[in-house]
């Protein structure tokens, strides 16, 4: 098994779970958890062959680069990849006791190893259209998984959440059509070494910059992200909300990078970075003034979408090694996020199940009663507000260093009101954990909810806090102009 | 005696300091899980980890005695790393905070008898002083922001404890004040990082090497480190959030204002003008002379609001406020003697207030008097707690021969010595007046006056005045605190240490 | 531009491609019922769709070229299961309204 | 050339029926008579515009896929023209009690 | 010749009108039945532009899927909506225009920075070269087919995983109930209908390897024998009763087209990298196996998921 199998393995082996557990629906549960197990094994052996062999690029079918698709594993690919696993493998375990429906917990599976294909193709795709396709992809297992509930309320942000990603899509789509009529072809490497400075091409990047923000909920168009992703069930908020959004933002990242390198100017980049600052405030603003709490970890991401995109602006301006160590804290950024907020929606669901609601106001006797899901709460609101042993920590180091260093101090201030923000909405929250209410007994919370809720909470802080060192050395292996 | 501490320190090695945080982190993780019911067991578990980091960090203050290198350096990104150092500063706070949280932890454990919710108190009571050694041991500016931000997050539990709406709404307060420090002070260190490079702390600073353009920066950044420390040693515009976390139980308001969070915002003001801008360097730049403007005015400040309180715990901690500025004004006049009577005040401020602090929670728990005003002919009734605050008492005022007095007597002359003594001896003879104007009073009246009746007496006194486990910590501090102005010339004394750091600070 | 000496069939579908394109986008944001915004969606679609086959458009005489070919046909069907799932949601959203 | 000619008339006669199916829908007053004209004319016209293409076919297999294709165009329209005269008539009846 | 030219072009003018007309009514028409008439109207005019550009491959997909299938997806969502019918532009005018504005400046973008590419690429590469050079390696001699299942089989497998996902999703949603009531004239129709579509459908498969055709149009017109069924009273559409059949049927064309890829690169071959001898064989077996799950998963997707009766 040469070193690139690896590359096809990380994305068939959850397609053929996902195809598994839709004929045998009695262990799909059982299929779901390996299958998303053997991925992250997959993930990590794929890490392995990309930070010993270099960048892998993998021509389908064996025909060469223009005609057929390529798979294209670099160390940013991998390292989403692997962080992509680990949630999903996270919330497969914790999924394993959600559902007490038997009917929705069969439909649940095959949806969610869909939507873990998905997010592997889409990182490994080295192809544009193959990107489309892996987009559309995503975007319907994740609205079908938001609507599994059928409540009303799910249902109507599921259909929003559709329509907002099919137009995203189309706008995708019309920049591909643009860059096949004038390159005629559709290989992102070919594309980035042909791209010319002019009218189409700065066609092409307005229409997928639109797209993908559509699909990233970059601020003015974040409207449909807090419904959809406070009402769909909590596993799968948790990977709408670290991954699904992430996925989008890898691609602009791609794009901005390598693709559209001579495009992208620093005013560009500043304008994308004002987009980021407004999401922030707004975000945290909201998150403080939301009732429920999967609302405020929903309004929570759009905010921490906006620190993202506030690296652009710096990394434009910079060069050489202080470059790449940014973008390796962009990076570090990105997986504290996910790690974190998949923790804090896994802990909201077992609070919603507990409590029956998640009105923050009433939920101090929960809290109390369950003195561990209150404790990943904290460990994720120290991660989501970028407290030291969090990775976000570094990550917003990395922002200010940058931002002194270029002399753009705006961005200190938004940080600064952004993480005075965050901290008010994480410790409105913790709050209640004191209150006096008398101690409810000790309730039957199934242990394997809480555990993976636990992991994701103690990689997001101690795991990036104190470990992120390799990741700057993973993602030297990046492909072309991606920040380096 | 000799081979037996070399051999210890071979076999600990240099990652010593390591093993002295960790060592009350792990304990204080195992905490977090064990029954509540077990008081044995966690019982037993907080002596045994504190008995312990006292051994480490005597084997420690005997190698770096010796001058034996401790560093331990662990890389988390490019060009920043956490870094632990024990020189001499590191290591009179690092005694000072393991010493002390022996002794608290021994009147913590009298004091929450019968409480709910011991076991998540002392796993974040553990997590707090390990916060404030790894801060005391922090070897570049990264790692102090890095403990300094976690103090925050130990320390807001154990405000909160009591879980009561005042005690809430007081952490939430806290956390408010301490966090934007916290932030401030984050922002100020990587704006000098981007100026100067790696921050290691070096004897006698590291930035009078920069470029004359760099020094405008350089006065904005010192401006911020000073009000993101300046919040936890509780400068007077930042100081709002020390007298209503009072409503924290009494081993909490002792540890966080004599030893942990209080000192460690001092603590910090020492580090930043001593060892990253270098003392001389930062009167060049002239922001010494406001610093100790606003130190003065602390001490004046604090001291006279200390007067109108008649909560004694307001009250005292009132009178933190302003003691913990005596440091900041011993840093801020240029000048040995007064760096030494600054730096060994951090230590004799320590002893002597968490004796008061404790005198105060025996009355609170024994007599259930939390006024002033009730507590005519408490000496009487609880002997030895009152002679040990009346000990406190006049070691604050800084009568000899007790602590203070040494501090006081170290600030004057160094007030002297640097020619400053037309503000700085009136300022230190009025807070003296004050302190003694709201100290005496309630030593007469504990001693002199008649006892009037307690309605909530809570312990009877059999055998002591009141339970063992609290009585003995205060006599314990005060007779410390006694011991530390009577002998301060031995080698091991506070007095002895502060001179050998300011010897390296002055170049 | 090349001479239009008659329209170039090329240029005309692409213009009609793009007009579509931009109807749809319009409808698809204007309008406020969901069925409306599918229908509108399924017109952006096909504009998208006529531009890049316009752009395969190679003459009467040459063959075209068949990637976007394969591309369009690729998108038709995402298209109509996007679609279809859409349209599910919405009558399900309408039983629910009923009940 | 004769093959050529006779295609034309045939397809013009075809058109020429199309016209008077869709004069008719435009024209006659209720559905019932639109049906009518539609179906008639337009089958009959479709049929001789078959048959004019008829002549220009390469080979016998696309004549018999010419007349599948009518055939299935006659069969179709005529089912529908069933189908929504029953639901039309039901519905005019269904006027006097719920339908 | 030029009278010829002259003709195509009134032609096209005359389709792009026809076309452009019927989407301006279809997205601003107040009524929604009408506008979901005229999209089907769109749609069937659509498949004739596809006719005119030398498309036939996407004519009959445009036809079957796009206008025949959606269309008839829509009739089943409004065939109950008995709520009001009119969808007004609720905006203020100056909102309704500022985005025309807006969409029209973005059209604009896309027309300028076509047009200043369009006219020059001409020259510099023939489109297709690339396909055309390898089609006698691919196993199949229409180049629209070698693309989909060979040159780019990893996106045709992708959007079979895309069919899948919507499947799953509808079926999530829970039963159906209200079949149709039956008419007898229909009934007999589809007595006579039903089988044709279904040798039509194995027609254009096998076509598919040679001239336009293929996976989706056979399984679109397997979908539409389906749909024939269930409006013709039969409440399961022909598909079979014992459910997990269903679901394999469901499962069957991605299946195999990822074991064969599978299989392939643990015989050393590489992913999807059919041996040139045999790729017909393969593709043919792929493409026979998706146009099955195609067909089960449109018929299901009219339905709207599982019939209610022995759902149980």
């Amino acid at each position: 098994m040469n070193e690139a199998a690896s590359v096809v393995w990380v994305i068939s082996l959850p397609l053929l779970g996902a195809l598994l557990a839709t004929v045998w629906r009695q262990y799909a549960a059982t299929i779901g958890w390996v299958s998303s197990a053997l991925t992250a094994g997959c993930a990590v052996w794929l890490l392995w062959v990309v930070q010993r062999a270099g960048v892998q690029e993998l021509a389908l079918g064996g025909w060469e680069i223009g005609l057929g698709i390529s798979l294209y594993a670099d160390g940013l690919a991998a390292v989403m990849v692997l962080m992509s696993s680990l949630v999903v493998l996270g919330c497969s375990v914790y999924a394993r006791h959600y559902f007490r429906a038997q009917r929705q917990h069969e439909l649940f599976w095959p949806l969610w190893l869909l939507l873990a294909t998905a997010l592997n193709a889409l990182f490994l795709a080295g192809d544009l259209f193959n990107v489309y396709v892996t987009l559309e992809l995503l975007g319907i297992s994740a609205s079908a998984l938001t609507a599994l509930g059928a409540k009303r309320a799910a249902l109507r942000a599921a259909l929003r959440y559709l329509v907002v990603g099919l137009l995203g899509s189309m706008l995708y789509l019309m920049a591909i059509t643009l860059l096949y009529a004038a390159y005629g072809t559709l290989n992102a490497v070919q594309i980035a070494e042909a791209l010319q400075v002019d009218p189409l091409g700065w066609a092409a990047l307005l229409l997928m910059l639109a797209g993908l923000a559509l699909k990233m909920a970059l601020f003015p168009l974040h409207f449909w992200l807090p419904p959809a992703h406070s009402n769909a069930p909590a596993p799968v908020s948790a990977a709408l909300s670290a991954l699904v959004v992430k996925a989008a933002f890898y691609l602009v990242v791609r794009l901005w990078f390598e693709v559209f390198a001579p495009l992208t100017t620093p005013l560009l980049a500043n304008a994308l970075g004002a987009l980021g600052a407004m999401a922030v405030l707004w975000g945290s603003w909201s998150a403080l003034r939301a009732e429920r709490l999967k609302l405020l970890a929903a309004y929570s991401s759009v905010a921490q979408l906006g620190y993202l995109v506030m690296f652009f602006p710096l990394l434009a301006v910079l060069e050489g090694e202080a470059r790449q160590w940014l973008f390796g804290a962009m990076v570090l950024f990105a997986l504290s996020h996910a790690f974190a907020k998949s923790a804090l929606f896994l802990a909201a669901g077992i609070l919603l199940q507990y409590a029956g609601h998640d009105r923050i106001r009433e939920l101090s006797g929960t809290t109390q009663a369950l003195p561990l899901t209150t404790f990943v709460i904290a460990l994720a609101g120290i991660a989501l507000v970028g407290l030291p042993p969090s990775g976000a920590f570094l990550g917003k180091w990395y922002l200010l260093d940058a931002a002194f260093k270029t002399g753009q101090w705006w961005w200190v201030l938004v940080l600064v009101a952004g993480s005075l923000l965050a901290t008010a909405y994480v410790f409105r929250l913790l709050g209640h954990a004191f209150g006096h209410l008398p101690a409810v007994k000790r309730p039957v919370v199934a242990a394997t909810q809480e555990i993976p809720a636990l992991a994701l909470a103690l990689l997001a802080t101690f795991g990036l806090g104190l470990g992120a060192m390799s990741l700057w050395s993973w993602l030297a292996h990046t492909g072309t102009g991606a920040g380096l | 005696m000799n081979e037996l501490l070399n051999v210890l320190t071979e076999a600990l090695g240099k990652n010593l300091p390591l093993w002295i945080v960790l060592s009350s982190f792990s304990v204080g993780l195992v905490i977090f899980f064990v029954q509540e019911s077990s008081h044995r067991l966690r019982t037993t578990l907080n002596l045994l980890a504190a008995v312990v980091k006292l051994a480490l960090v005597g084997v420690l203050l005997w190698g770096v005695y010796h001058g034996q290198v401790y560093e331990v350096r662990w890389v988390i990104a490019p060009n920043l790393e956490l870094l632990l150092h024990a020189d001499a500063l590191s290591m009179l706070f690092v005694t000072l905070s393991a010493l002390l949280w022996l002794v608290t932890t021994v009147y913590a454990i009298g004091y929450l008898e019968h409480s709910p919710h011991r076991s998540r108190f002392f796993g974040f009571f553990s997590l707090c002083v390990s916060a404030t050694v790894g801060l005391a041991l922090a070897g570049n500016l990264v790692t102090f922001v890095m403990f300094y931000e976690f103090l925050t997050l130990a320390t807001y539990p154990l405000v909160a404890h009591k879980g009561s709406d005042e005690a809430r709404k007081a952490a939430r307060l806290y956390l408010a004040y301490t966090f934007t420090g916290g932030l401030l002070l984050l922002v100020a260190v990587v704006w000098l990082k981007s100026i100067a490079g790696p921050l290691t702390f070096v004897q006698g600073g590291i930035l009078d090497t920069l470029p004359a353009e760099t020094h405008s920066a350089l006065r904005w950044i010192f401006l911020l480190m000073i009000v993101g420390l300046g919040v936890k040693a509780a400068l007077v515009p930042l100081h709002g959030w020390l007298p209503k976390a009072m409503v924290a139980p009494a081993p909490v308001s002792a540890l966080l204002h004599a030893v942990a969070v209080v000192k460690a915002g001092a603590f910090g003001i020492v580090r930043v003008v001593y060892d990253v801008y270098g003392v001389e360097f930062a009167d060049v730049l002239g922001v010494l002379v406001p610093l100790g403007i606003v130190a003065a005015f602390t001490i004046v400040y604090g001291s006279t609001l200390a007067l109108f309180q008649d909560e004694l715990k307001k009250r005292l901690a009132y009178s933190t406020v302003s003691q913990v500025s005596y440091i900041v004004l011993g840093t801020a006049i240029l000048g040995p003697l007064a760096t030494v009577g600054g730096i060994v005040h951090l230590v004799h401020q320590g002893l002597m207030k968490i004796t008061l602090f404790f005198a105060a929670g025996n009355y609170a728990e024994t007599l259930g008097i939390h006024r002033v005003s009730q507590m005519n002919g408490v000496g009487k009734r609880m002997p030895l707690t009152t002679l040990a605050f009346t000990l406190g008492a006049l070691g604050m005022i800084g009568i000899p021969p007790m602590a203070g007095f040494i501090s006081k007597w170290y600030l004057g002359l160094g007030a002297l010595e640097a020619g400053v003594l037309l503000w700085v001896m009136p300022v230190l003879i009025a807070s003296s007046l004050l302190n003694a104007a709201y100290f005496l009073p309630i030593l007469y009246r504990a001693w002199f006056l008649p006892a009037d009746s307690w309605p909530d007496e809570h312990i009877q006194a059999q055998r002591w005045e009141t339970h063992g486990m609290l009585l003995w910590p205060p006599v314990i501090t005060a007779s410390l605190a006694l011991l530390a102005g009577l002998f301060a010339s031995l080698p091991f004394s506070p007095l002895e240490w502060a001179q050998l750091i300011t010897a390296r600070e002055y170049k | 531009m090349v001479g239009l000496s008659a329209i170039n069939p090329q240029f005309l579908y692409v213009c009609a491609g793009i007009f579509l394109f931009a109807i749809g986008l319009w409808g698809t944001w204007l309008h406020a019922h969901y069925v409306r915004k599918i229908i509108s969606l399924n017109v952006m679609g096909a504009g998208v769709f006529l531009t890049l086959i316009a752009v395969a458009y190679r003459g009467e005489h040459l063959p075209p070229d068949p990637v976007p070919h394969a591309l369009v046909l690729t998108g038709i069907v995402v298209a109509v299961s996007a679609t279809a799932l859409a349209l599910v949601i919405i009558r399900r959203l309408e039983d629910a309204t009923d009940e | 050339m004769i093959l050529d000619a006779l295609s034309v008339l045939l397809l013009l006669l075809g058109l020429f029926f199309f016209v008077s199916g869709l004069l008719g829908l435009w024209r006659f007053p209720d559905t019932f008579a639109r049906l009518h004209a539609l179906t008639k004319a337009d089958n009959l016209g479709l049929g001789l515009v078959m048959t004019g293409l008829l002549f220009q076919v390469p080979d016998v297999l696309w004549a018999i896929k010419f007349i599948l294709v009518w055939l299935l165009a006659l069969v179709a329209s005529a089912v529908n023209a069933h189908l929504i005269a029953v639901f039309l008539h039901r519905q005019q009846e269904g006027h006097d009690e719920s339908a | 010749m030029n009278l010829l030219d002259g003709l195509w072009g009134v032609l096209d003018l005359l389709l792009v009108a026809v076309l452009l007309l019927l989407a301006m009514a279809a997205v601003l028409s107040s009524d929604r039945r009408r506008s979901m008439m005229l999209f089907i109207v769109f749609g069937l005019v659509l498949a004739l532009v596809w006719a005119r550009l030398h498309a036939p491959d996407i004519a009959l997909a445009e036809a079957a899927i796009g206008a025949g299938l959606g269309g008839a997806l829509l009739m089943a969502t409004l065939r109950r909506d008995t709520h009001q019918q009119t969808d007004q532009f609720p905006q203020h005018p100056v909102v309704l225009w500022g985005v025309g504005v807006l969409v029209m400046v973005l059209g604009t973008a896309i027309a300028w920075g076509l047009f200043s590419v369009l006219p020059t690429v001409e020259q510099t590469w023939r489109k297709g070269a690339a396909v055309d050079a390898q089609l006698a390696f691919s196993g199949v001699s229409h180049p629209v087919t070698a693309v989909l299942l060979n040159f780019r089989a990893w996106d045709t497998l992708l959007e079979l995983a895309v069919l899948l996902a919507a499947i799953f999703g509808i079926r999530a949603l829970g039963y159906v109930r209200s079949a149709y009531v039956t008419e007898v004239a229909f009934s007999q129709l589809a007595v006579w209908l039903v089988p044709l579509l279904i040798l039509m459908a194995g027609y254009v498969l096998w076509a598919g390897a040679h001239s336009p055709g293929g996976a989706f149009q056979a399984g679109a017109l397997l979908a539409g024998a389906g749909i024939l069924l269930r409006l013709a009273g039969y409440s399961h559409a022909g598909l079979p009763t014992t459910r997990w059949l269903v679901r394999l049927g469901l499962v069957a064309g991605t299946g195999v087209f990822l074991l064969v890829g599978l299989g392939l690169l643990g015989w050393g071959q590489g992913f999807l990298h059919y041996p040139i001898a045999y790729a017909k064989w393969w593709i043919l077996l792929i493409e026979m196996l998706a146009t099955v799950s195609i067909g089960m998963t449109l018929t299901l997707a009219f339905m709207g998921g599982i019939p209610q009766k022995e759902a149980a």
